[in-house]
């Protein structure tokens, strides 16, 4: 049978040359950064070699690079630290109601412990209003954090709209970029951003390691306290292994930006025209302000999870906005949010496209979909054809 | 994480469909996840004769909706009765905790099919 | 020219059965464990398996095991979410003097948020005395934190005693067993601690991955917040290759120990002897009570770094309570705390042996640090001989 | 971390002991980490003639006593007293940052030295 992954939303396969390095360096190179002998060296100088490309893939310098365990950490350090760092400026945050959940929790958590919260509403594309932002700021407002590109339905925000706005009034900017980083051009600058979370595993890099960007003299506090790793501001003896590979994707990423971009969007809308050709079905997110590897439609009458189990019965890998995906039994936020009703959010499919992804793979996804929907709706109760 | 024989009822679930002049009907809506599923019986003789379903929901919703259906073809109404969601999630060698609820969805529906053929019954 | 690396208490080579299970993660299970089909249940699978091994090695049930991005994040996790956890209950803190920063620091942080902290001294060789403790416990305290067995000096604390005392007043108990899991036989039932940290890189697996005990039924808030994974404590995409890998250097530790134990303790022992044969010289931490991996020394006269640097340019690894060893200026708290003087403190080498050590290494060393001590010393104003 | 100048110097140190009958001798603590430097000079003729030291100190610390012996000898008292740490660090290719107030022992210590001659030449 054949096995096509489109959940790269979800994670990305290695790139073969990330292995190999990564593989190298697990073998050859096990010196802890800190150490002042050969073995420490050797290690310090691929961490800094590392940074910089990492750095060099949003256009930030070396030194604003601070290497987490992955995307949800550099969220949290985002938000609950720059809460932290000033708290004695203010005590308000503004965020976006389709946010990722390791940026809504932690608010969420600040604003159990006495903080005011604003979450903005999005349009029926998933856009935050600019002069939604503009109305929330604050005297106290400390922080407002916006995602980049949504995970679920790819729908891409005015991101260097909104951080003017934030920068006018003298608010500090974090935005989310785990789902746009390797996929569209982002660079740090030019979005006007202070802080920003990414994470390896997104751009075909290892599990377990991400960054947060802190644009110089950004006032933010430690989430953690130990040694003086990552200039004291996320302490522990580093993931060399993974940090270097992540310094590998990000090289790869960068080269390769143009042209998988190119290529991914025609399969990409492929897929969304192939996909809305069937009934009663609808293209959740923006048509364009999209990133280029992702397709949600929702299908009336049907069930997420048995639509992915039913595709993965064919090989199919997917995943969707629904329940049961994620082991909590609410309809996805994000569908909620951009309008659609429990029962048709209930029925979304995510595909997730990749560097592994060819136009083989979008026939069959083409091909088998119908039938799988056709089948499930048949047996719906909801279903009168 | 589901059973083999809970995508072997997934998969290839017996009495998908509805009945033209059902005894009774149920539908239910799952409270904890709002997936649907509506049952049609046929009773004869205080016997459930057919049965057929059908379900908006999750795997699990499907598979239960599957075997509770043939679970209890052939019994009496009273028989019938005494089905429960465990019974149900345990002919399906289990299922995962945080799908224990999608059972409630099969033998909840059953029995308001139940309610149904009595109800009409008794004005009959 | 010979290359012995002597500082595995920094860090530790990857066994090479570690590599070849990490390797082939990374190539061939890239799922995300949360994902419904076949590629996640595949990584959900592995996931659960890599748990049980580590559970197995410190008698742990699996559902006692979160994963961390390694040792400092779990102590964090312990200590701060123990204290959110419990806030009500008290604002009242006890560990010791010797803890690794990772311990130290976030007890500090939470001084400086109002909570009391009561830092128990330890005797000359290192170790805290039961009865102190018992006189710190209070009505209010909520978390004892006492690390099981120095990374400096190595010596082994009576954990279960002192857990005892604790529990005896119904007060949860943590400690910090990065350096002695996977050296000596660690239970945490026979110990009886509460909460116990850990890390994989010290015991032959990879960096930036770690797990923090809880014993079923702890009251514990996560640092961080986001999706639902390791059962809502710890969010993020699994560090899956690390984990796997993690369990795989468990289950080596696990078949391995008694032998490796006892052949590095007779490795130290010698190392001990011969070291301790060189005039002004004293052995730090206790000669038994310590792993059998860690020998410490201080020379007079002489200063931790241009010891370091002399043996590096003889192609061994090693590492000091110096300060210049971690960037920080101040002599080790850890060599202050069993009494040394600042001077003799600066003096310090460290070597910690493993699983690459041999006979032959220890013959070299041995050779090798008179000749640097007495170089040293005859350039030391200090030093008259 | 360090350059191989330093490591040169501190592999190597030039002028590393201490004069029988010195002209001066100057000895400082460094305030920020606690290591120690001494060193000893030979003056005639208001030129510094011969010149030793010992340090205990960092890695550091030996390369620029090292250098700095190096760099004053054959100078008057004048030149040696116009030595900066930063001269030292610079002739060194650079120190690391958190290893820069490491070169102010050598610089401190060699005007200690030239003070205490003078303090002497002036009484004798
Ligand atoms: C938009 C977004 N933010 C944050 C995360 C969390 O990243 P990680 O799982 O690497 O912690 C993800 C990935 O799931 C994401 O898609
Ligand atoms: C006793 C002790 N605790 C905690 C840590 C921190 O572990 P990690 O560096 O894996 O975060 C270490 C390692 O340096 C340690 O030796
Ligand atoms: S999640 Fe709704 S029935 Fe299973
Ligand atoms: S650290 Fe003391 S002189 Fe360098």
């Amino acid at each position: 049978m054949q096995q096509v992954y489109m959940d790269h939303g979800a994670t990305t396969p290695l790139h073969p040359e990330v292995i190999a390095v990564m593989t190298d360096v697990l073998t050859n190179h096990y010196g802890n950064p800190s150490s002042v002998h050969a073995w420490g060296r050797d290690a310090k100088k691929r961490l800094e070699e590392a940074r910089t490309s990492v750095a060099k893939l949003i256009g930030a310098q070396p030194e604003e690079i601070f290497f987490t365990s992955g995307g949800t950490e550099a969220d949290n350090m985002a938000i609950l630290g720059v809460a932290k760092g000033l708290e004695k400026k203010g005590k308000h945050i503004i965020t976006s109601a389709i946010e990722h959940h390791a940026v809504l929790y932690p608010c969420e958590v600040l604003k159990k412990a006495g903080y005011d919260l604003t979450i903005l509403p999005v349009d029926d594309q998933g856009r935050v209003r600019p002069e939604d932002l503009a109305l929330a700021l604050r005297e106290d407002t400390v922080l407002v954090s916006i995602m980049h590109a949504n995970n679920e339905i790819g729908t891409l925000q005015p991101i260097a709209e909104l951080a003017r706005i934030a920068k006018e009034r003298g608010v500090l900017f974090h935005t989310d970029a785990v789902q746009s980083v390797g996929k569209i051009p982002v660079n740090v600058n030019e979005l006007g951003v202070d802080l920003l979370s990414f994470s390896a595993h997104k751009i075909y890099g290892p599990k377990g390691v991400g960054a947060l960007y802190i644009r110089r003299g950004s006032r933010i506090l430690p989430l953690t306290h130990g040694g003086g790793q990552e200039r004291r501001r996320r302490p522990g003896t580093e993931n060399l292994p993974g940090i270097v590979a992540f310094g590998k994707a990000a090289e790869i990423a960068q080269r390769d930006l143009t042209a998988e971009a190119d290529r991914l969007t025609k399969l990409r809308d492929r897929l969304i025209d192939g996909l809305t050709a069937i009934p009663e079905v609808r293209l959740n997110g923006h048509r364009t302000e999209r990133i280029p590897t992702n397709v949600n439609v929702s299908f009336r009458y049907i069930e997420g999870e048995s639509l992915l189990l039913s595709l993965d019965l064919k090989g199919i890998a997917a995943s969707s906005g629904s329940a049961c995906t994620s082991g909590s039994l609410d309809p996805s936020h994000v569908l909620l949010a951009i309008g659609l009703s429990h029962e048709i959010a209930h029925g979304s499919l995510r595909l997730t496209l990749g560097r592994i992804n060819t136009e083989d793979d979008v026939d069959y996804v083409l091909r088998e979909v119908p039938v799988v929907v056709e089948r499930l709706r048949s047996m719906s109760p909801l279903y009168n054809q | 994480m589901y059973t083999e024989k809970v995508m072997d009822h997934f998969t290839n679930p017996r009495n998908v469909g509805q009945l033209e002049n059902p005894s009774g009907v149920g539908e239910v809506g799952n409270p904890t996840c709002g997936d649907i599923m509506r049952i049609y019986i046929d009773v004869k003789d205080n016997v459930i004769q057919d049965i057929k379903f059908k379900t908006f929901g999750c795997g699990a919703a499907i598979a239960t909706s599957s075997i509770c259906t043939e679970m209890v073809i052939g019994k009496t109404i009273e028989e019938a009765l005494e089905l429960t969601n465990k019974d149900v999630a345990s002919a399906l060698g289990g299922l995962p905790a945080n799908k224990m609820h999608c059972s409630n969805l099969a033998a909840d529906a059953l029995h308001e099919a139940i309610k149904d053929y009595k109800n009409k019954s008794e004005q009959g």
